[in-house]
């Protein structure tokens, strides 16, 4: 199907390229989605104006005036030619639709050879989109005008990936990689108004309808300079500073479910974390405390090693009254990524409660 | 039976000749003893190791008891066909049931983690030779 | 209080006193009886309040949607009442809805039967259909569930609201109840036939009936072993649909939809059933094409089974299985519109009165319409791709449950209302009611299309700001709907009490229910009748005296050739 | 559950059909029926409708056992070791003669032999009760060897092996002790092996401890089943050291309860049934005239036995 949408969007056209019924077009398999869309409707409006005019003019032509039975039982009982007709009319219209369509979900189904992979993990409630440098990122970035493949999996529950710009959907199941492709020749730039939309679509919980992220699309370079700024920013930092500069990127993501300021959330605020770990104090659901887990011989060597392991495992000790809801970030943070972590836990007070450094430097 | 018989006499049209089938003790006895002895047949088969074909020949021999148990036990043989067709309809929708998850699952085997996320890229490649050659889809409709 | 027609079957000597409400008095009378009516009656109550409780649940929804984030709960809360308003339309309310309620007060009468196969059974299903529904309260009180009614796993199997496995057991027990409601139906259809009553003079509503129960007892007992699995998984963690024990939840995914679509056939054929006896009776005038939607009937009901693929384009099931799933989802199309062309057919030269009833079943017509072309958009799989799981499937499904399943039940509680009750209600309001729910419903759905398509999944408790205007727009139209039901309830209630005294056959209908007196007797027949055409309205006449119509017998030819017997 | 359906019209037949229809002589008829055949013929088709829906209840089970089996194979014929076939074959044999009891039995009430009706009714029940004690002790011997489903399965059966997995490095644990757990999460991190992520420097914090419940290094190997059995030797007792061990093994544990499970509760409930007939059998309730609830209970254990007829093969014969 090559024939452009334009021919029936031109009708209902909107400013940004959106239509009546669709959102902008911005893959290259939109435009054959979007015209089997318009065909559709097309074939619906006509069906449906047939079937209501009809309806109306037979109910209120042959409406009854009294209640004198003449025309009960007129007319015809049936017409086996007609019958056949409305039997075979629709079979032939909806072959036709479906060989079209199959050919369109062909083209989405099947990626070409030369894509750029990207590996998306989804969990509740975050993505995670990582770059074959080792680059990582919360919202998709994407070079424009080559194929893009996302290889998906899911850490916990079922979730799905939309971007209705590009007219494409996959659920990310776990235990399973499901795969999606699309490329896109409009690039957005870094400008989030004009960045695509990306939705999960499989109910997950509480923040399914906070798991919503963006798509930018670059040009060939930007997307270079950009991946490789990503995939090296952690390099560059010594040790030391590792906490207050490392820290806050990634507490971005660790903010949907612990706070800094001790107020309530999903998880357990990092406000005096840091304490309760060091004196053993903290409780978990097994009546134990912390202090019966950390020690020589024991299961934890130390109090980091205990918030290290459960960073890469949530669900090994549960601190009263939470829930196992966090998934594992084992795979996702390398150990510099902990370490930075942990440090900004240990000095938590020198963080304001969205995550920045208070001794930051004003610029 | 007698007493039957002239119940049927007044019955309509619809109902079978008799209000149940009596079925020979013997009959039933011998049933019973090929189905023991086909047990013993199979628990025997299961200590040959002819591969594949034990599966094959265990289930083969579970049909045919099956189909003894109901033809005889069951009484099907002799009863309304419409009771035949109601249990045919239901294995038919097990089978049903049972072929397409089990060819789903074959098809989209290849992408369940197998322990090397590498093997699976490439069974997914392996895809890419159906694909509509490349250019055509790239360079799609509003593509260009 | 009717004339007693010599000529009707049965009746001459039924005294006119001993209709089935007043058969037996007291609570013990109703809730230990064994008459199909009386049961059907309460199946009708316990559906209509469960209906009220949905309704309720629907309209939290729309409210909360007025505006992006919070508007009057929580995101918790919110998965938590559209979990419980899908799961209790779905199960308590539309499956049971035409079936169970009006099914079992029409299905032997218009067969000509005394009862239904098995009394005790029907009253044990419904019994079990109240235990099903207490379950379904409990878990509101042991904290709820927020999984969707569609139990996704892992997370039904992981999530920490307490009343999952309550919930379950609900839709387990409910599942029962409605199996052994279709076993009674086959076997009534099937074996209680009187004579005359052949195959093809069955009314159309009993073919949709028959062809739905076979639905319900080879489809259910796969969602009953699926939910027992569910269950399982839940307490004993067995890890056949857990990921993370090598489960898979794809395969769940197909076990449920096995059941689950077919059970959309379950909410659709019997609501055609009506409409099919409405336009008929009410345009007086011989349904157009019998045969071709009888046979329609079985074979949605054969296709059904084949097409629970198309739920899962996008889930991660095989491409071999997307495309057989869609071509065969196409082939569904195919029987719905010979329904749609056969019903407008027969409006064809009939003298049609618009009264309550017809205005559904005129409006069925409408509405069933838009739901079925759209469901084209979802079978047709690219497309289906970019819709799925947005508010675009959730508006088609409406248009077919609620806007076509509901409406024609609602359209059915009228046309035999005057039968069950004995009493006509306000003309006036019924169609006021028609038009606020009518109105209410396209503006609430409609919208909802554009919603999807532009792009909002379903299930969002919050959702970007463009979105906004569709969803006050959406809302807006639920609260008229409201306003619609309550009327209709109103004078409903009323007409019980004040109405007018019911004639025998008040819409000059033809099939036997219209031949007994209003409300009919304990007995249905004390001797099985003879059955003439029951859509041929050339016999029916206008009886001044008891201000309905009557059917003058000698008229009819069908009835001096000796009757074929039953098949 | 499953007696229901029976039971509704052959109660009907007990009672309230005496005024309002002219049925006198058939005292067993109930009031909507005209002829004694219609009803018999209409309970029959009635619980050939509830047979049926019973098929398609194990039919789901069925599919799950076909998909897991088909998903991995090396892990049925690997566990099918652990059943006892012969126990399997004789529960076979006396489900197998209960069934034949229950034929005899319809057999004489038709003929009105009602004593020879009750003893192989009483008969049947035995078998019914022989089989569920042979499960019994299948079960209970399984259980007490952590055969089971799910994370149970993996319960060190003693003392020492507890002390390993808590102490021993993770290529030791997966290889001493070949969980599903350890094994799904080598699997379950594709990154490492998919792209080449610059190595992690080296930590200032002590590496976490690795548990059954750890997490193995990611670019761990997985462990899959090395060859499977190729005698049908009975495996070490101490299966969970056994180094041939598939992963997933649970998994047949799991369908195997399941549906030997769903199957046990069916078993209890025909014996159910079974009491009730010979209870209401020797009350003289039956006969040459009215055999109806006989025959369906018949029907049902008839199904009963069907189901492990092909449950048999699958579990116990797989090689």
């Amino acid at each position: 199907m090559t024939l452009p949408p334009a021919t029936f969007n031109a009708l209902l056209a909107t400013s940004d390229g959106a239509t009546f019924w669709l959102p902008e077009a911005a893959s290259t398999i939109a435009g054959e989605t979007d015209f089997m869309f318009d065909l559709i409707n097309w074939i619906c409006y006509f069906f449906f104006a047939l079937v209501t005019f009809l309806l109306v003019w037979f109910a209120w032509r042959y409406r009854q005036k009294s209640h004198s039975h003449e025309g009960f039982s007129a007319g015809p009982t049936h017409h086996t030619p007609l019958e056949v007709t409305w039997t075979i009319v629709p079979l032939i219209i909806v072959i036709v639709i479906f060989f079209m369509g199959f050919k369109g979900f062909l083209n989405f189904a099947t990626p070409p050879r030369d894509t750029y992979d990207i590996d998306v993990v989804a969990a509740k409630w975050l993505w995670t989109f990582k770059y074959p440098n080792g680059a990582s990122s919360d919202d998709l970035y994407i070079p424009s005008e080559r194929p893009v493949r996302l290889v998906m999996r899911s850490e916990d529950v079922l979730h799905s990936l939309f971007i209705p710009q590009f007219r494409i959907k996959r659920d990310v199941v776990p235990g399973r990689y499901n795969q999606v492709w699309f490329q896109s020749d409009d690039p957005t730039g870094e400008d989030e108004q004009a960045a695509y939309d990306l939705f999960c679509t499989e109910y997950c919980g509480t923040g399914h309808s906070n798991m919503n992220r963006k798509v930018y699309v670059l040009e060939e370079t930007a997307f270079e300079e950009w991946v490789t700024e990503q995939g090296q920013w952690l390099d560059a930092i010594p040790d030391e500073e590792l906490y207050f500069k490392a820290g806050p990127k990634l507490f971005a993501r660790c903010a949907n479910c612990h706070s800094l300021d001790g107020g309530p959330n999903t998880g357990p605020t990092w406000k005096g974390l840091w304490d309760r770990s060091r004196e053993g104090s903290t409780v978990f659901d097994d009546g134990t405390t912390l202090a019966d887990h950390v020690g020589p011989g024991k299961e934890f060597a130390t109090p980091e090693d205990y918030l290290r392991n459960s960073i890469l495992n949530p669900g090994n000790h549960l601190v009263k009254p939470y829930t196992n809801a966090m998934p594992t970030f084992k795979g996702q943070l390398n150990d510099r990524m902990i370490d930075a972590i942990i440090g900004m836990i240990k000095n938590v007070d020198e963080f304001n409660a969205d995550g920045s450094w208070k001794n930051a430097p004003a610029e | 039976m007698s007493a039957m018989h002239d119940q049927h006499a007044h019955a309509d049209g619809e109902v079978h000749p008799l209000v149940g089938h009596l079925v020979p003790i013997r009959t039933l006895v011998l049933t019973g003893l090929t189905l023991l002895f086909l047990t013993v047949v199979t628990v025997a088969v299961r200590y040959v190791d002819v591969g594949e074909f034990n599966i094959v020949i265990a289930l083969a021999v579970a049909v045919v008891k099956a189909v003894l148990v109901v033809l005889v036990f069951m009484h099907l043989l002799w009863d309304r066909p419409f009771n035949s067709l109601v249990l045919l309809g239901s294995i038919v929708f097990v089978v049903l049931l049972v072929g397409i998850a089990m060819t789903d699952t074959h098809m989209y085997r290849p992408s369940l983690y197998n322990g090397n996320a590498k093997t699976v890229q490439e069974t997914l490649d392996s895809d890419a030779p159906y694909a509509p050659i490349a250019e055509d889809v790239t360079t799609g409709p509003i593509g260009s | 209080m009717t004339t007693l027609d010599l000529s009707r079957p049965g009746f001459a000597d039924t005294p006119a006193s001993d209709d089935y409400l007043k058969h037996g008095r007291g609570v013990l009378s109703w809730i230990l009886t064994l008459d199909h009516k009386r049961i059907g009656v309460m199946y009708l109550v316990s559906v209509l309040v469960s209906f009220f409780i949905g309704g309720v649940f629907a309209l939290l929804i729309r409210t909360e949607l007025l505006t992006p984030g919070g508007t009057i709960m929580d995101a918790d809360q919110y998965n938590q009442v559209f979990t419980l308003h899908g799961a209790i339309m779905v199960f308590l309310v539309i499956i049971p809805s035409i079936p169970a309620a009006l099914g079992n007060f029409v299905l032997p009468i218009m067969l000509g039967a005394k009862d239904v196969a098995f009394p005790r059974l029907n009253l044990f299903s419904y019994w079990l259909w109240m235990f099903g529904a207490a379950f379904a309260l409990m878990s509101l009180g042991m904290g709820g569930f927020d999984t969707g009614w569609t139990f996704y796993t892992p997370y039904s199997t992981t999530t920490s609201t307490g009343g999952v496995i309550p919930i379950l057991t609900a839709v387990f027990i409910l599942g029962f109840s409605s199996i052994f409601t279709g076993m009674n139906f086959v076997v009534t259809i099937h074996k209680l036939r009187p004579k005359g009553m052949t195959w093809f003079r069955m009314p159309l509503f009993l073919w949709a009936l028959y062809a739905t129960a076979l639905i319900q007892v080879l489809a259910t007992p796969v969602l009953a072993i699926t939910l027992l699995l569910l269950i399982v998984e839940r307490t004993l963690d067995i890890g056949i649909f857990n990921p993370a024990m090598g489960g898979d939840p794809v395969l769940y995914q197909h076990f449920f939809w096995f059941y689950s679509h077919p059970a959309v056939y379950i909410m659709i054929l019997p609501a055609m059933g009506i409409i099919s006896e409405i336009i008929s009776v009410h345009s007086h005038r011989h349904i157009f094409g019998y045969r071709f939607i009888a046979f329609s009937s079985v074979a949605i009901a054969i296709f059904s089974f084949l097409v629970w693929g198309h739920h899962m384009f996008t889930s991660g099931q095989s491409a071999l299985m997307n495309t057989l799933f869609s071509a065969i989802t196409f082939s569904v199309a195919i029987p719905s519109a010979i329904k749609v062309f056969n019903w407008l057919a027969t409006l064809y030269k009939g003298s049609i009165s618009l009264n309550t009833p017809m205005m559904y079943g005129l409006g069925f017509i409408f509405l069933f319409t838009i739901g079925g072309l759209t469901g084209i958009h979802l079978g047709t799989l690219n497309v289906d791709i970019h819709l799925h799981d947005t508010y675009f499937v959730v508006a088609h499904f409406h248009y077919v449950m609620m806007g076509s399943a509901l409406i024609a039940m609602i359209g059915g509680l009228h046309h035999w209302w005057p039968k069950m009750t004995g009493r006509m209600y306000s003309e006036k309001w019924g169609q006021i009611g028609f038009w606020l729910v009518f109105i209410g419903f396209n503006v609430t759905f409609f919208t909802q299309f554009m919603l999807g398509s532009q792009g909002m999944p379903r299930r969002y408790y919050d959702y970007l700001p463009e979105f906004q205007t569709y969803h006050v727009i959406s809302s807006i139209g639920s609260y008229i709907m409201a306003i619609g039901f309550g009327v209709i309830a109103v004078y409903l209630l009323h007409s019980c009490y004040r109405g007018r005294k019911a004639p025998a056959n008040p819409w000059g209908g033809r099939s036997l229910e219209w031949q007994c007196t209003s409300p009919p007797p304990y007995y249905n027949f004390k001797k099985t009748p003879t059955v003439g055409d029951c859509y041929d309205f050339s016999v029916v006449r206008w009886d001044e005296a008891e201000q309905g119509y009557v059917v003058d017998r000698s008229l009819d030819p069908s009835l001096r050739e000796k009757p074929a017997t039953g098949a | 559950m499953s007696a229901i359906p029976t039971s509704p019209e052959s109660h009907a037949d007990g009672h309230d059909h005496d005024d309002h229809h002219g049925h006198g002589e058939h005292p067993f008829l109930a009031h909507h029926f005209d002829t004694p055949a219609q009803q018999f013929d209409s309970g029959k088709l009635g619980m050939w409708l509830f047979l049926a829906t019973e098929v398609l209840f194990f039919g789901g089970l069925f599919a799950a056992y076909a998909v897991l089996r088909f998903k991995n194979p090396e892990v049925f014929a690997y566990s099918a070791n652990y059943l006892d076939t012969i126990m399997g074959g004789i529960n076979t044999c006396v489900l197998i003669a209960s069934s034949l009891t229950m034929a005899l039995a319809v057999r004489f009430a038709q003929t009105d032999k009602i004593k020879a009706m009750i003893v192989c009714l009483v008969l049947t029940f035995m078998g019914a009760i022989g089989f569920m004690v042979i499960k019994y002790f299948e079960y209970t011997h399984k259980i007490h060897d952590h055969l089971v489903w799910g994370p149970g399965f993996y319960t060190p059966p003693n003392e020492e092996v507890a002390m390993d997995v808590q102490t021993a490095p993770a290529e030791d644990v997966v290889a001493a002790l070949p969980t599903f757990e350890t094994a799904a999460l080598a699997e379950a991190s594709p990154v490492a092996a998919m792209y080449d992520m610059p190595p992690a420097e080296a930590s200032v914090i002590a590496k976490a401890p690795v548990g059954p419940s750890g997490i193995a290094d990611p670019a761990g190997e997985p462990v899959k089943a090395a060859a499977y059995p190729e005698t049908a030797e009975e495996p070490a007792v101490k299966h969970l050291e056994d180094p041939r061990m598939p992963v997933g093994t649970h998994q047949f544990f799991a369908i195997y309860y399941a549906m030997t499970g769903l199957h046990g509760i069916h078993v209890v409930v025909g014996m159910i049934v079974i009491g009730w007939l010979i209870w209401k059998g020797l009350k003289g309730h039956f006969g040459s005239k009215y055999y109806t609830p006989v025959d369906l209970g018949g029907l049902y254990w008839h199904v009963v036995d069907l189901i492990w007829i092909f449950l048999f093969p699958l579990f116990y014969l797989i090689h």
